[in-house]
């Protein structure tokens, strides 16, 4: 009777994916699921369809956090887009669960199976990187908010960052400290099972080291599995004496050293990257803690310029309050991006992937994008963005540049 | 005085862990099952106090209790509807259904609170001793938490020890059937079992977030992991080892991370817990069954 | 032998030797056997020889610590004190299955078969050292693994049969009655080629027929495969019937050994079964 | 041959076989037929990684009875060793199924290797004192691999477990680069090695089941005492199955390591351990044709479930819970098999009616 029951069951899950699998590849539209996605806007009469973008990211599990800020992001920018007529764009997310093999490429095939013809994604690096690779393969052009690592914009000509790279990121690091603060004792923490911020440390390390910086304490790692207690990490910068600490990671954990420091009395200048934005908005974290903070954000969500102050708005109307992050900031600006670029190549919902992958890569050759996370924003023959580094110090709980 | 901090900040978060592990094992002891739910039951405590405290402005003490009244429901329906049905099947059974019911919990924090990280403000109000100038700070939160440590494990000796439903308890953990024999309610005794422990679970949350502020969703998952390794470090089952084996975790946690190495702290940690089981086979105060042939 | 015999001497056990095995190495010999259990004395002083083809018994009041001795023999405890050796080897820190290899098998009191697997099964796993074929012919199911498997087959059809059990090969082990579940047991232990078999209450559970049954199939084995058989068991029809010596324990020591003749007339072992008068009264 | 088909465990046997055979057969027509999407096609070969992994598993964990906690650890060192077999042995061995499958081989021996060292003091221990044991083993080798850094220049192939970066020469390409796991890997994977792997898995585990040493095993499981007492190693019983379950675990791995064009050490942490393990007891202790249906259904499941977009996990696990009660619970059993027997037998009501 078990048997008979559990193959029942069996059967019926089996009947129930090819129902799943069957619906996805003949093209179900994506408002199936309107509160996730952003709906097209019926196309006008005779109008091209609208061109189809798909986002890998985590939706679900322990990195959703930035899954979900990117497609809040990015949703912002396909409703304001479809707005103004013209070109439209039908926006997917899948949820990649931040990992690094399967799940992301079946993630990825899922959104091919949907008719995707640029990719906005992955937001993850681990993600980005088995990514990358199936879309040199298909020729389908990528564009990822948050994927810093070198690789993955090496991987193919048809692979773009928004980002700023992590060596690069450690380097201007490196920079702007001996600039600034160049007797400065420094001491690094870093969450060595990261990709990202292992990257950031390393690049700075090697730079540091060019520069002639102080580092005094360079190994002070944490892990994803024993994050929960950064007290170590603090006291070894503490006895170390240094007065400068580098945190080449995200908020998340930021804010716990932040915490620790302040119980312990430890007041050294912390030094953060763009992981660090959204550290202000947590929701119960004293902002005082973070007074003097300095870290390299291309996106302030307190800046008043017009275009930040609408996304804000419109970020904060959908997703229940929440202040939007560089996360958040980085999707909206993919999306711009590859709106503008499709505009300008004339691409669009009729053009075969591989065709908006050529005309895009020619696009992104000579393009200038002007966005919330930087202007004049161009990208090398790598598909490395330069953009300018936008150093900031927290001064009475908002980002002031650093003067 | 160097040396001194890092133990004072190995106990902080052994303390932690030893208090989780006190309701991974009293759970294991009774209903001999390993709850992977347990991490997850933390989570939610934590996530009610903070509620409680930040939305409804009301005081840390507040916050507390509602989180050991919802705890306490959750983990009586929790054993209710995923565990009870499940009596007397093979242990990996249920083991495999409380993972499920994590994974659930996870994905339902999710939904509900979102997956942005909030910041736990500490119940604790006490200005940190500092002592050598400087050099050595005790926070409130590790007194705190090595005080109720020592006051639930206490506690639950003396609860086991000395009352009836103590007593039924630990007759149920020994031989479910022959308690069943003698006119014990045994499926009364374990659902009490998962009240105590999600009660204990609560405090456990308020606890891990006050000296680890960060809450997401997947607070609970990791600090249940290593508390779950604590527990059977110092013997499954056994209430001193559990706290034993939480603080000693923590330390060698912290002093592997302070002398040896820092990136490979985990492999460390690991690896001195099965050379140590290796030794002792049931853990550091477990006691070793002698088979009956 | 020589040296044997003069270590039989210092052991009064002659008495308990059938006349065919007289000066032949004993298949059992135990010396001053004890253990200690957390500071209590649970076996103590316990000696005892068993001829190659003796059928001997071990009886006493439950608690007496009868299985703790079989334990003992058979590896499954360790001994405080003194000594076992299976056909002259000593087994000092050997595990059981080592020991298993001396030629010693056993039953359990409280029936141990493989329940989910068949009776036939059950004979195979008893013949596992016997089965001649390699790790790698197993996993890749080579034709020495065919071979082999018939030829277990059939040896452990033959056993089955012996015992009357033929018709049961197929079934579920622990599906069958209690009383054939005992005999498969032995059969099981048969199956080990030892050179003694303990059993741990073989007739508990049956009822008067099959114990009747059971006292043949016990002679039969001794005569069929020419071993030894050491047996606990409180029926003392049986023990009285089939033994041809027995020992007597209380509180973990012996209290009297010989013939049954003489183990049924020693006032300690009436005293022992049926406590001294003035209880009685 | 009728023989065979009267022998229980031939005939369950050969139904696996055939289950197997047939659908990959299936799977090769529709895919022929260009009735696969990109999705289906994506989960060819993950799908037979997971039935080797859940199969190999379930040697230990049904056919045994130990828990392990680590199976994802072998899978981990498997993966990576195949990597770095592939990527040396690119000009050695030009052939890419050649090279793949001594990846896999190596994949596996590695992890059988590996098995083995840690197998010796670690099986001592039971119950779940193993399964904590297995936990925190593979929590080493992610800790481990996750600092592991090889890769190859000018001057040949160097390897290191450094805490940072490994510099490499002019010309330098990393193989394995720490926290990014493996990255560039050569995808050599195909669907027909993947079914090849579950053949070979199956065989092996099929075999060993119905052999002397599986008798003796399933006896080990079944009564520790007793089997040692009919003289059967424990020890080496235990160790067998482990070194064999870590051997396929590692040439699975191989095989997943080899489908992506990255791989990092975080992939095999405590989740997938579970995951595997989930097939396992979900299909059925012991019933290997139920870990091949178990595998493939639940991996299948949330990528079926993706048009529930943030709600999919929770109804995974929801799935999971009631299946589990569904499953296993008596009561449950009791309520479902009379529910069952009311439906039949409006059925076999009819049946008998027409009979008549």
């Amino acid at each position: 009777m078990k048997k008979m029951i559990a193959l029942a069951l069996a059967a019926m899950m089996v009947v129930s994916m090819f129902a799943g699998c069957g619906g996805s590849s003949t093209g179900t539209p994506a408002t199936e699921a309107p509160a996730a996605n952003a709906p097209a806007a019926a196309p006008a009469e005779g109008a091209a369809p609208a061109i189809k973008i798909g986002l890998s990211g985590p939706m679900t599990g322990g990195a959703s956090e930035y899954g979900l800020a990117v497609r809040g992001g990015m949703e912002i920018a396909v409703a304001e887009i479809n707005a103004k007529g013209g070109l439209q764009i039908e926006f997917k997310s899948e949820d990649d669960q931040a990992d690094g093999s399967d799940l992301a490429v079946s993630s990825y095939n899922s959104l091919k199976d949907w008719g995707m013809q640029i990719l906005a994604g992955a937001v993850t690096t681990g993600s980005a990187l088995a990514i990358a690779a199936e879309t040199v393969n298909d020729q389908i052009f990528m564009l990822t908010p948050s994927a810093s690592a070198e690789d993955v914009a090496n991987t193919g000509a048809n692979v773009y960052q928004m980002c700023f790279t992590d060596p690069n990121q450690g380097a201007s690091a490196a920079e702007l400290m001996k600039a600034k603060w160049p007797d400065a004792t420094i001491g690094v923490i870093y969450d060595s099972s990261d990709a990202y911020s292992a990257g950031i440390r390393d690049g700075f390390l090697a730079k540091a080291k060019e520069l002639g910086l102080n580092v005094a304490v360079d190994n002070a790692a944490f892990t994803a599995d024993n994050k929960a207690d950064l007290s170590a990490q603090v006291t070894m910068c503490k006895d170390a004496g240094c007065d400068l600490v580098f945190l080449p990671f995200y908020y998340t954990e930021a804010a716990q050293v932040l915490t620790y420091a302040n119980t312990v009395g430890y007041a050294p200048t912390f030094f953060g990257c763009d992981g660090m934005d959204g550290i202000l908005n947590v929701e119960g974290f004293d902002t005082a803690l973070a007074e003097g903070l300095v870290l390299m954000t291309p996106f302030d969500a307190s800046a008043t310029d017009e275009a930040t102050v609408a996304f804000v708005e419109q970020f904060k109307a959908n997703n229940g309050g929440k202040v939007p992050n560089q996360f958040a900031a980085d999707g909206y600006d993919v999306i711009y991006a590859l709106y503008n670029a499709c505009v300008a190549a004339g691409v669009d919902g009729n053009t075969p992937a591989a065709d908006v992958c050529a005309a895009l890569q020619e696009q992104f050759a000579t393009m200038k994008v002007d966005g919330l996370t930087g202007s004049g924003m161009t990208w090398d023959e790598n598909g490395m963005i330069s953009k300018a580094p936008a150093a900031m110090v927290v001064t009475n709980g908002v980002y002031v540049p650093v003067a | 005085m160097r040396i001194l901090q890092y133990l004072i900040n190995g106990i902080s978060i052994g303390s932690v862990y030893a208090i989780i592990a006190l309701g991974y094992t009293m759970v294991y002891g009774i209903a001999k099952m390993l709850n992977f739910a347990h991490g997850d039951v933390i989570m939610v405590g934590a996530y009610i106090s903070f509620c409680v405290t930040s939305y409804l402005g009301l005081p840390a003490w507040a916050g507390v209790l509602a989180a050991v009244a919802v705890c306490t429901v959750l983990g009586v329906v929790i054993e209710g509807l995923a565990y009870k049905p499940l009596r007397g099947t093979p242990s990996l059974a249920v083991l495999i259904t409380a993972i499920g019911v994590s994974y659930f919990l996870q994905n339902a924090a999710q939904l509900i609170w979102s997956s942005s990280p909030k910041n736990f403000s500490s119940i604790v109000t006490m200005k940190p001793i500092s002592m050598a100038g400087g050099k050595l700070v005790i926070t409130g939160e590790v007194l705190l938490t090595v005080a109720a440590c020592i006051l639930v494990m206490v506690g639950l000796t003396l609860f086991t020890g000395k009352t009836r439903t103590g007593k039924a308890m630990r007759a149920v953990s020994e031989d479910r059937d022959a308690a069943q024999l003698m006119g014990i309610n045994v499926n009364r005794t374990i659902s009490l079992t998962f009240a105590i422990g999600s009660a204990l679970a609560a405090i456990a949350g308020v606890l891990l977030c006050s000296t680890v502020p960060t809450l997401q969703p997947t607070t609970g998952s990791m600090p249940g992991i290593r508390a779950f390794t604590a527990a059977v470090f110092g013997g499954i089952g056994s209430i001193p080892g559990a706290m034993l084996g939480g603080i000693l975790l923590g330390i060698i946690e912290t002093f592997s991370k302070a002398y040896l190495s820092t990136q490979f702290s985990d492999a460390i940690v690991f690896s001195v817990l099965i050379i140590i089981l290796l030794v002792k086979p049931a853990g550091l105060l477990g006691r070793q069954m002698q088979e009956k042939v | 032998m020589n040296e044997y015999s003069r270590k039989m001497v210092k052991v009064p056990t002659v008495n308990l030797l059938r006349e065919q095995d007289m000066g032949k190495l004993p298949v059992l010999d135990v010396r001053n056997l004890g253990i200690d259990f957390g500071g209590l004395t649970a076996v103590d002083g316990f000696s005892i020889t068993v001829g190659p083809t003796e059928i001997s018994g071990l009886i006493g009041p439950n608690g007496a610590g009868k299985t703790t001795i079989f334990n003992l023999l058979t590896g499954v405890y360790q001994p405080t004190r003194g000594s076992v050796l299976i056909n002259g080897i000593d087994i000092k820190g050997m595990p059981t299955h080592k020991v298993n290899k001396l030629g010693i098998a056993r039953t359990f009191q409280n029936i141990r078969l493989f329940s989910d697997m068949s009776a036939l099964d059950n004979v195979k796993v008893g013949m596992h050292n016997e089965i001649k074929c390699s790790f790698l012919a197993s996993l890749l199911h080579l034709p020495s693994y065919y071979r082999a498997e018939a030829t277990a087959n059939q040896k452990a059809m033959e056993l089955l049969d012996f015992m009357g059990l033929a018709d049961v090969a197929d079934v579920k082990a622990g599906s069958l009655p209690y009383g054939v579940q005992r005999r498969l047991e032995i059969v099981r232990a048969l199956a080990t080629n030892p050179s003694i078999i303990l059993l741990d209450e073989p007739a508990a559970g049956m009822n008067p027929s099959e114990t009747t049954e059971l006292m043949h199939q016990i002679r039969r084995i001794r005569d069929t495969f020419h071993i030894a058989i050491f047996l606990i068991e409180h029926d003392m029809n049986l023990v009285m019937n089939v033994c041809e010596a027995i020992a007597v324990v209380n509180y973990g020591k012996i209290i009297a050994k010989g013939t049954p003749e003489e183990v049924r007339n020693n006032p300690a072992v009436i005293e022992a079964y049926l406590g001294r008068e003035e209880d009685d009264a | 041959m009728k023989k065979l088909l009267n022998n229980k465990a031939a005939r369950t046997n050969l139904i696996t076989y055939l289950v197997v055979v047939l659908a990959f057969l299936a799977m090769q027509l529709m895919n022929s037929a260009g009735m696969l999407g990109s999705s289906m096609k994506g989960f060819l070969v993950p799908i037979c990684v997971y039935i080797s992994l859940a199969v190999s598993l379930n040697l230990l964990v049904g056919i045994c009875g130990e828990l392990s906690l680590g199976h994802a650890g072998f899978m981990g060192i498997g993966a990576f060793s195949g990597i770095l077999i592939a990527a040396l042995l690119k000009n050695t061995i030009p052939n890419d199924f050649l090279r793949l499958l001594c990846a896999m081989l190596g994949g596996g021996v590695f992890a059988g290797v590996v098995g083995f060292v840690i197998g010796v003091p670690v099986l001592r221990l039971r119950g779940d004192y193993l399964a904590i044991v297995t936990l925190a083993f593979g929590e080493i080798m992610k800790n481990i691999v996750g600092n592991l850094y090889a890769g190859t220049d000018a001057e040949g192939f160097h390897i290191a477990i450094s805490t940072s970066r490994m510099p490499l020469g002019e010309g330098g390409k990393y193989i394995i680069n720490g926290p990014l796991g493996a990255t560039g890997i050569q995808k050599l994977a195909t669907f027909s090695m993947g079914f090849l792997l579950v053949l070979f898995t199956l065989f092996v585990v099929l075999n060993l089941i119905n052999s002397k040493e599986g008798r003796a095993i399933k006896a080990v499981r079944d009564n520790r005492i007793a089997a040692e007492s009919v003289g059967i190693n424990v020890t080496a019983f235990r160790m067998k199955a482990f070194v064999v379950s870590a051997f396929l675990a590692g040439m699975a791995g191989a095989l997943f390591g080899l489908n992506y064009s990255s791989v990092t050490a975080t992939k095999f942490n405590f989740n997938t351990s579970i995951n595997i393990l989930v097939f396992v007891v979900l299909g059925g202790m012991g019933n290997i044709l139920g870990s091949v249906i178990s595998a493939t259904v639940l991996y299948i499941l949330p990528e079926a479930m993706r048009s529930l977009q943030d709600y999919r996990m929770i109804l995974y696990a929801i799935v999971l819970i009631v299946v589990m009660l569904c499953t296993w619970s008596p009561k449950v059993k009791e309520y479902l098999s009379v529910a069952a027997d009311k439906a039949l037998g409006i059925f076999r009501k009819k049946e008998v009616g027409t009979n008549e």
